[in-house]
């Protein structure tokens, strides 16, 4: 196993490869902003955000909750998230995004706690000169939070059981 | 060495504690994952997690230090 | 040239396939609907009529008139249409996602008139319960509209003067 | 025969007018834009414009009949 002391001063001259590739903040975030919150999301303050008499276009996407899963009724859902890493992820997504696309604006919002049936669970909006960015960096922000941010949900299902949706296991 | 672990969704519920200060020589994020899946009977094997170490994702062979703060990540599912 | 009584009678047997491929009304629509609007565009209404239990996600598109084009200040835009085929042209668009992608709903709506900057131009929006096939059927339905609904855009330029969007020709 | 012929945008402000009903012995929405942009000196090409005829849109080449309703179409800019 070695000296933990001794390996982890030659880890800070070397970190190693997953490290490294992560881009560290503070990044330049334009008008953008990941926000995990407590509170419903409100998306018309959102859009007033993003309006910006340059912007031509904006791209939007909202999830809610929905009324089943793989076949099974859900009567309400439970988010919870690890707040630090998922807020830090959630804002390198965003800046991600800034990078990729030519965009003018940006806000991502998750919700956690307990919501129920037909609620906003997230709300992206991506605005841009162009319909073509905005539609493909909102895209790359959904497709990226739903992948990396640690943020997890938890079925209520009629029948009464509950489920940690993607861990295959029910408890 | 000390260390903080904090644990989220199945592995909270799996572990019964949202947060713990342990006493471990494990001498990376695996080995020590490895130590409490044996104790406390995590059914999630490392290929179906990831680690952060001090609040940043890590790789699983990272060296352990005293004070380091450790969440081993479920599969998210966001949105 | 003809006897035109004579080849209209031809051409009713075999009609060009200009005329052949485009699909005929009425469609089976299901919760959709394409409107050329004289009055400002309510996102938020547009939304709430999109919404269902089923469904878990939204993609939508807002156009903004832009304070620019092609480098000169813009005052305020006038749309203007032919109704009688923009409607119909814009329902056969709503009608060929829902033939194309697997969604639940799907509203598209066009102002017409005198708008300011700022102002809603044109607003798309898809629920479905996949992120996927809302993003996909939002973004070919704004692309179809854009290149095919007999609307038109006359720029009221900074300068005083005004031009036909696409026409290359300022009047 | 008797056309009715409905004009906007460009060709609207070129023509002067929204509507007009006329009389003509244009085979086809081709021969008839030709006319047209002869006598009132429309600037766009027919490779620019589309065709409806009675409300639909149809092939430059469609026969005319009497009674029709035509539409030349400028270049759409929506959105």
């Amino acid at each position: 196993m070695g000296n933990p002391t001794r390996r982890r001063r030659l880890h800070r001259l070397h970190p190693p490869r997953s490290r490294r590739l992560i881009p560290q903040p503070p990044f330049t975030i334009q008008t953008s902003s990941f926000i995990i919150s407590k509170d419903p999301l409100q998306p018309e303050e959102l859009k007033r955000e993003l309006l910006d008499a340059h912007a031509g276009a904006l791209a939007t996407f909202e999830g809610w909750v929905r009324n089943h899963n793989e076949g099974q009724p859900v009567d309400r859902l439970e988010y919870s998230s690890y707040p630090a890493l998922a807020n830090k992820e959630g804002q390198r997504i965003v800046a991600e995004a800034f990078e990729k696309f030519e965009i003018d604006a940006a806000i991502a919002q998750h919700r956690v706690g307990l919501l129920e049936i037909g609620g906003i669970a997230v709300w992206v909006g991506v605005s841009a000169a162009h319909r073509g960015a905005a539609f493909d960096a909102c895209r790359y922000i959904i497709e990226e939070i739903k992948g990396r941010v640690p943020i997890w949900k938890k079925e209520h299902y009629s029948s009464g059981t509950t489920g940690w949706v993607n861990c295959h296991q029910e408890t | 060495m000390k260390l903080t672990i904090q644990y989220f969704a199945l592995l909270k519920d799996q572990r019964g504690l949202d947060e713990e200060t342990i006493q471990s020589s494990a001498a990376t994020a695996n080995d020590l994952y490895q130590e409490l899946a044996q104790t406390h009977g995590f059914t999630l094997p490392t290929t179906a997690l990831k680690v952060a170490v001090n609040d940043d994702f890590a790789s699983w062979e990272t060296p352990l230090a005293d004070g380091d703060s450790i969440v081993f990540i479920p599969p998210v599912a966001g949105g």
